[in-house]
């Protein structure tokens, strides 16, 4: 059987399809503010084309994502944890927890016995926009993605680690005293692991080894090191990770 | 004056030196209506606990929307920084300090704790007695847990030490009334802020050291504008400092960890613990008790008159909300007499460049050192 | 909806209880053309003096979020300039916001308050209320204490802080008979406590029926009777009437199964007021087949209310005091106010919980059924949401799903994300398994 | 990514038709914003020259960059001007500033200058931090107001909010008129929530100019609190970058009731032009 998912991101938007338990082609792009219906069906068709297939070959599509209502062609919405906890026992059998930082929202769940969720916490409003404020860091320090997610060791720097926008405001002070560039990408990370891991203290604290760490900031090492030690977990992290939201609907379209 | 600098710097390892020292017991306050001469008489060390700087992840999963100031108080037991307190005790101020007792309890129920119900109708016809009668029973609580007695010389001798604090503090403050001051805002207030984690003893001995140092210091003559501080509690001297590097002085400062803790002292009577009542309930009024008879405008004014200053800055705590809620009328009382004041939030920390600008901006407003067109 | 496992019905009540309301409004808006005086606050006694009428900004400003949006927002706007921040009650800053824009909703001049008798209510923003007006224009205000203490119930802290409160009280009445010159009529208030004692068995039991299941009123019902005896003082015979009324329906309703929601098979609770903009949540949450069987706020009139060793939900206190049944004759003014104060210092209000009963929402939790529990975590004001993260994980402990949402205050649409709090209670339904049952 | 909707235009001027090397004093203000450096050049108070461009990482080089924008090809040095002062958010960084001012006191010359004594109030909104000032009959600073710690950065969210939305930062605000009646505003407590909750109001069926409207109607809603605190006058003139953005200007002149005061120049300007002023005072002065 093939089936596919769609995750409407509030940045980014990810297509996967899924071909008896296998993925057969993954496909993303920028969501694209009011055009996401439109968007949608262009990373669709690029998707289809590259999985060589028709719309009538795939039997079900299943969107997500803060923009699920948006895919006129899904037959079916699913909310986001539910397809990232379904993804993650996929990907990972043995899984306790998964963690999702995503550009606006960080969820972490819980899983229960066989298909069901003891737990779901999303960030306080307060701590939003983590891989926004990432994005958006890089663009002022002129360096991209992958240079900031690449930094390591220790410095002196260190920004408030209330939320977003005081640490933006932070950072513009400290390249006003012409710290180095590095320092200021190293404390951002960190701010970011202190945010998230204060989620992560929520409720439930998730297991140590078998908690699976998805979305598009799991891309980036220097967070995921940071946080590793903030919370003495050693997060599990599945190869297209920030394709996982999108993979838990295809899997759920089979059923 | 590097001594509190110092004390306050390591206000942790100074309480743990003290109990080493003394094998005495260390008790954590909150709110500065608690009556400190009890703890004292008993022999032990109270200590205010005040916030610090420190990456929080952990009070979120039982806060919200709290104050940065009680966030942090709570952060620091959740990471064992006040391993060494004994017992807590809340004197009912603010709620939000009131949630940050009951949830460390929560999570260290061993602790010794007591709570004292301070009227919240401060000049109210019987509350000096509904307070005395808290007190006795705060007594009676700590005498239980210390396992002896507090004899009346024990109280007589603990009001002493106190009440000589707030003479010397007074004097300090006194010295900042001159023109060319020897002391600077920043110094006096690192002076009351050590004092609330210190054995009052021994901060007396310091303290009167101290003032003879002073009385030979040269007077600064480049402090330039004097400034007011008002608002909301605070446990650094950021603030201070930033004033004194563009070229102004805090004077005088109307803030409950400032002034208002020493402002007045406690008139002997032989029924103490009255006396103790009457010190607490007629200290300047903290934002959330000024509620019938509005004493707090009279007192910043007078304050203000007192010192010469020129300007007021009204720094708030984000979420801080019994003095969000005095707002209004303090602003009402400036305007209308004319007095400019600059109003800001602030967090823990204190964003350098954009209070900076605030700050610089308030300062050319108030004394412009170009004669603009 | 398809097919409905139980029969729904509107409560036939409700058409008298608006009238009651609508009563109750005309008379605060021509107390000023009727030379009545106004009071900011409220209490059982106002009842006393034939021509005050006491008023909350509270109910005030919830009413105003309720109706307008935008006036609401404009007059937070105006409170904002004066000088308050963000993290003050939406109530105050919408009521006096209004105050200081010089109008009501309809345009009418906003009527001036005359004096202020604050509330007594543990939280801190209780305590500052009525300065607005106050510092607007000078009049005299009332402050008392509101006593609280945590630790082990104490029978001397307790009579000093009651002998405190009897003392205030009374001269509180003396120095308005003096002031306003109006004289206090010792037998209204007397019959007035005698009534509002008779208020309280008929709504416990109707805070009992809401075990039921399916249950036969929801939330929204519930909001809709709260004020009737506690925040609006109309005529006492009546009030009892209508609870009384109300009571006799509820039964029927158990007796028959008639439900709030018809296909109910989740149950949950709340802790506070929902935002008064945004009821429309309720209703999607039916869609679930979920039904909102109330708080402790809006059980608020059947008084405080424990789990019985027996596994039975009643009343907490007995002997006086709010929503305690009346077991002594009551004779002068004092006996009143005793009786209206209780000899419990503590415990008195449903918010004293918070901090000394934490374990009163898991109670609230069992003795109700319910599957999980709404918390709503409001930024502004204090007393909406001390405590309520440590409740919502003893709650999880239990097993109760706790969903927590963020706004600034019932009142306050500012920081009320509606379409988030959509999605999150999608994702609270789904990963419990739940899906829509139709749309 | 393709496009870069957040960029806005980069500018520079300078005039032709004056001899500098005749001026008896040349003097330039630098403004280094957190997010745009302006450079303006006076001789002998006229408008000789200016550039307006986004501040790098950098500060040092950003000014540097400025002045020679402004310079284009007059052949002007930075040592041929007489006086120079900094100001803005990284006024520190102005290395060959002879005095550095805070921007208040430069934004409310600046803006008596470009739009006349008419001006009673100045309203600067900048990227990161947006102020009021009231003046006295004349140009100094009686009373200011700066936003609330958490309405830090509206300029820059609406960057953000330009990416997400992809919708050029240029455009936004004209789109944003382009509907009947204003929704509601969203959350106006700080820009995280802001974006959040405008990306959500799609679940409604809100259109993109709605969410726009929405979006630009909270941020003028901000800053009209703001304006409010220091009991302005109705002769209000707004600079910064934000000035540029109608969206925001018109919501605030309606929502106050009165128009804004116009000026030739470009409203970004201010602070440069306050400070090259201020620079010409310290010259003449000694
Ligand atoms: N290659 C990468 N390296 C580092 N960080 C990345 C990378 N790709 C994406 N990110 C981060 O991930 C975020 C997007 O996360 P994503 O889960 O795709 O968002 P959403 O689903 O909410 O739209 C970006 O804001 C960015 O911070
Ligand atoms: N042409 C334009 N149209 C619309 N908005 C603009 C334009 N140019 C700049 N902006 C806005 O102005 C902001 C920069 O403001 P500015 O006052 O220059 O900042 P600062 O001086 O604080 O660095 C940008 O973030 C952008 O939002
Ligand atoms: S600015 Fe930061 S602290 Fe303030 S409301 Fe926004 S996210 Fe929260
Ligand atoms: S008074 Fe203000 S700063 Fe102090 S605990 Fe209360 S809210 Fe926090
Ligand atoms: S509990 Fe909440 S709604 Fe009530 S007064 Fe306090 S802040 Fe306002």
């Amino acid at each position: 059987m093939i089936t596919a998912g769609i995750d409407v991101g509030i940045e980014s938007l990810k297509a996967v399809i899924l071909k008896d338990g296998k993925v057969i082609a993954r496909e993303s792009g920028l969501s694209g503010g009011a055009n996401r219906g439109k968007t949608a069906e262009k990373i669709w068709n690029e998707t289809l084309t590259m999985a060589k297939l028709k719309p009538a070959d795939v039997s079900k599509v299943i969107a997500t994502g803060q923009g699920k209502q948006d895919v006129a062609f899904a037959s079916d919405r699913v909310t986001e944890p539910v397809a990232d906890a379904r993804a993650a026992r996929f990907l990972y059998p043995k899984a306790t927890s998964v963690v999702d930082i995503g550009a606006d929202q960080v969820r972490v769940v819980t899983l229960g016995k066989g298909d069901s969720i003891l737990e779901v916490v999303m960030n306080q409003k307060c701590a939003a926009g983590l891989g926004i404020l990432l994005k958006s860091i890089a663009r002022t320090l002129e360096m991209t993605l992958d240079e900031m997610s690449n930094i390591s060791g220790n410095g002196k720097a260190a920004v408030n680690d209330g939320c977003a926008v005081f640490a933006e405001m932070d950072v513009l002070g400290l390249l006003n005293r012409n710290i180095p560039r590095e320092d200021i990408a190293r404390a951002v990370n960190e701010m970011v692991a202190v945010r998230v891991n204060s989620i992560l203290n929520d409720k439930i604290k998730p297991a140590k080894t078998t908690t699976v760490l998805v979305g598009g900031v799991s891309n980036n090492r220097a967070v995921v090191a940071a946080l590793k030690k903030r919370s003495g977990i050693n997060f599990v992290i599945p190869e297209h990770a920030e394709y996982a939201g999108a993979l838990g609907a295809a899997l759920m379209a089979a059923g | 004056m590097e001594r509190f600098h110092e004390i306050l710097q390591n206000r942790h390892e100074y309480a743990r030196a003290w109990k080493k020292k003394t094998g005495g017991k260390v008790i954590g306050y909150y709110e500065p209506y608690m009556p400190e001469e009890i703890v004292y008489a008993a022999g032990a060390l109270p200590v205010r606990l005040l916030s610090q700087h420190e990456p929080d992840d952990t009070t979120d999963r039982q806060m919200y929307g709290n104050c940065a100031c009680s966030r942090d108080i709570l952060n620091q037991f959740i990471k064992g920084r006040y391993d060494y307190i004994d017992g807590l005790i809340n004197a009912e101020g603010c709620q939000w300090m009131l949630n940050a007792f009951q949830t460390t309890l929560n999570n260290q129920p061993e602790l010794f704790n007591h709570y004292i119900f301070v009227p919240d109708y401060v000049d109210g016809k019987t509350s000096k007695d509904v307070m005395r009668s808290e007190l006795v029973v705060f007594k009676k609580a700590v005498e239980n847990w210390m396992g002896k007695p507090i004899n009346d010389s024990d109280l007589d001798r603990a009001i002493e030490v106190y009440n000589t604090n707030r003479r010397l503090m007074r004097q300090v403050y006194e010295l900042r009334r001159a023109d060319n001051p020897v002391v600077l805002g920043s110094e006096a207030m690192e002076m009351v802020l050590a004092s609330q984690v210190m054995d009052k003893t021994e901060m007396n001995k310091i303290l009167e050291d101290a003032i003879a140092k002073l009385a030979n210091r040269k007077p600064r003559t480049d402090t330039g504008v004097r400034l007011m501080l008002v608002g909301s509690p605070t446990s650094d001297v950021a603030l201070e400092e930033l004033v004194e590097s563009l070229g102004a002085n805090v004077v005088i400062d109307e803030v409950c960890t400032g002034s208002c803790y020493f402002w007045n002292e406690v008139i002997p009577q032989t029924n103490r613990l009255m006396a103790i009542s009457l010190r607490y309930l007629g200290r300047p009024h903290c934002a959330l008790k000024d509620n019938n008879w509005r004493r707090r405008p009279a007192h910043i004014h007078q304050l203000y008159e007192d010192y010469q200053a020129q300007g007021v800055i009204i720094a708030k705590q984000i979420y801080c909300h019994p003095h969000g809620t005095d707002n209004p009328l303090i602003w009402k009382i400036l305007r209308e007499r004319n007095i400019p004041f600059h109003y800001f939030e602030r967090d823990m920390t204190l964003p350098y460049e954009e209070t900076r600008l605030r700050l610089e901006a308030f300062i050319n407003m108030l004394k412009p050192m170009l004669v603009l067109k | 909806m398809s097919k409905q496992k139980w029969e729904t019905r509107p409560l036939e009540v409700w058409n008298k209880a608006k009238e009651m309301r609508a009563k109750w409004q005309k008379s605060i808006d021509t107390a000023s053309s009727e030379r009545v005086l106004l009071a900011q606050g409220n209490c059982q006694w106002s009842i006393g003096f034939p021509a005050l009428r006491v008023i909350e900004d509270n109910p005030v400003g919830a009413m105003m979020a309720n109706k307008s949006d935008e006036f609401a927002r404009v007059s937070r706007l105006a409170g904002e300039i004066i000088g308050w921040g963000r993290e003050i009650c939406g109530y105050q800053l919408n009521c006096w916001g209004a105050m200081y824009l010089g109008h009501q909703i309809d345009g009418s001049p906003f009527p001036l308050r005359d004096l202020v008798i604050p509330f007594s209510d543990p939280c801190d923003q209780h305590t500052k209320r009525g300065q607005a007006p106050m510092d607007y224009s000078p009049i005299p205000r009332f402050q008392e204490n509101y006593p609280l203490y945590t630790g082990p119930q104490d029978p001397n802290r307790d009579k000093t802080m009651i002998e405190d409160k009897v003392y205030t009280t009374l001269y509180i009445i003396a120095e308005i008979e003096r002031i306003f010159g109006q004289k206090f009529d010792d037998e209204r208030f007397v019959a007035s406590v005698k009534v509002s004692g008779g208020i309280t068995p008929y709504a416990q039991e109707v805070s009992r029926f809401m075990q039921h299941i399916p249950s036969p009123l929801s939330q929204k019902d519930l909001y809709s009777f709260y004020t009737l005896g506690g925040l609006t003082k109309g005529d006492p015979g009546e009030t009892v009437a209508i609870w009384k009324a109300l009571r006799d329906e509820v039964e029927w309703r158990v007796q028959n199964n008639i439900a709030a929601v018809g296909n109910e098979r989740f149950r949950w609770m709340e802790a506070h007021p929902p935002p008064w903009h945004f009821l429309k949540y309720y209703r999607y949450m039916e869609k679930y087949g979920a039904v909102c069987i109330g708080s402790q706020y809006s059980h608020m009139m059947a008084g405080p209310m424990e789990l019985k060793k027996d596994g039975t939900w009643g009343p907490r206190f007995s002997g006086g005091g709010f929503g305690r049944t009346i077991d002594r004759p009551i004779k002068t003014r004092e006996d009143a106010i005793r009786v209206m104060l209780g000899t419990e210092a503590r415990g008195h209000r449903f918010k004293d919980d918070e901090v000394i009963r934490p374990w009163a929402l898991d109670d609230f939790a069992k003795a109700y059924k319910a599957d999980g529990a709404i918390l709503p975590l409001w930024r502004c004001g204090v007393g909406c949401t001390v405590t309520r993260k440590e409740q919502g994980l003893r709650l999880s402990e239990m097993g109760v799903r706790v969903l927590h949402y963020e706004g600034s205050q019932p009142g306050d649409r500012t920081d009320l994300d509606e379409n988030r709090l959509f999605d999150q209670l999608d994702v609270w339904m789904e990963s419990q398994g739940l899906r829509k049952l139709e749309d | 990514m393709a496009q870069h909707y957040w960029q806005w235009p980069e500018s520079s001027w300078t005039a032709t038709d004056i001899d500098w090397k005749k001026a008896k004093t040349v003097t330039a203000g630098v403004d280094i914003g957190s997010n745009s450096t302006q450079a303006a050049i006076l001789c002998d108070g006229n408008f000789f020259g200016y550039a307006s461009l986004r501040t790098g990482p950098d500060y040092r080089s950003s000014a540097q960059t400025a002045m020679e924008k402004a310079f284009g090809k007059s052949g002007m040095k930075i040592k041929d001007i007489k006086y120079i002062v900094g100001t803005g958010w990284g006024s520190q960084n102005v290395t060959f500033a002879e005095k550095t001012i805070e921007e208040i006191t430069c934004h409310a010359k600046g803006a008596r200058f470009m739009f006349g004594p008419k001006v009673k109030t100045v309203v600067d909104l900048g990227a990161q931090t947006t102020k009021a000032i009231r003046l006295y009959g004349w140009d100094r600073v009686r009373d200011f107001q700066m936003n609330d710690k958490c309405a830090d950065g509206m300029g820059r969210s609406i960057e953000v909010m330009a990416d997400l939305m992809q919708v050029s930062i240029q455009e936004m605000g004209e789109k944003s008129l382009q509907i009947e009646k204003d929704p509601e505003p969203v959350s106006t407590t700080c820009y995280a929530f802001a974006n959040t909750e405008a990306m959500g109001l799609f679940r409604e069926g809100y259109t993109e100019n709605q969410v726009l409207a929405a979006y630009l109607f909270t941020i003028a809603w901000r800053i009209h609190g703001m304006i409010g605190r220091v009991q302005p006058e109705k002769e209000i003139a707004f600079t910064g970058g934000l000035a540029k953005n109608p969206g925001i200007v018109k919501r605030l002149e309606k929502a106050m009731g009165m128009t804004a005061l116009t000026s030739k120049y470009d409203p970004q300007l201010a602070g440069a032009i306050g400070a090259a002023l201020i620079a010409q005072e310290m010259f003449e002065k000694g």
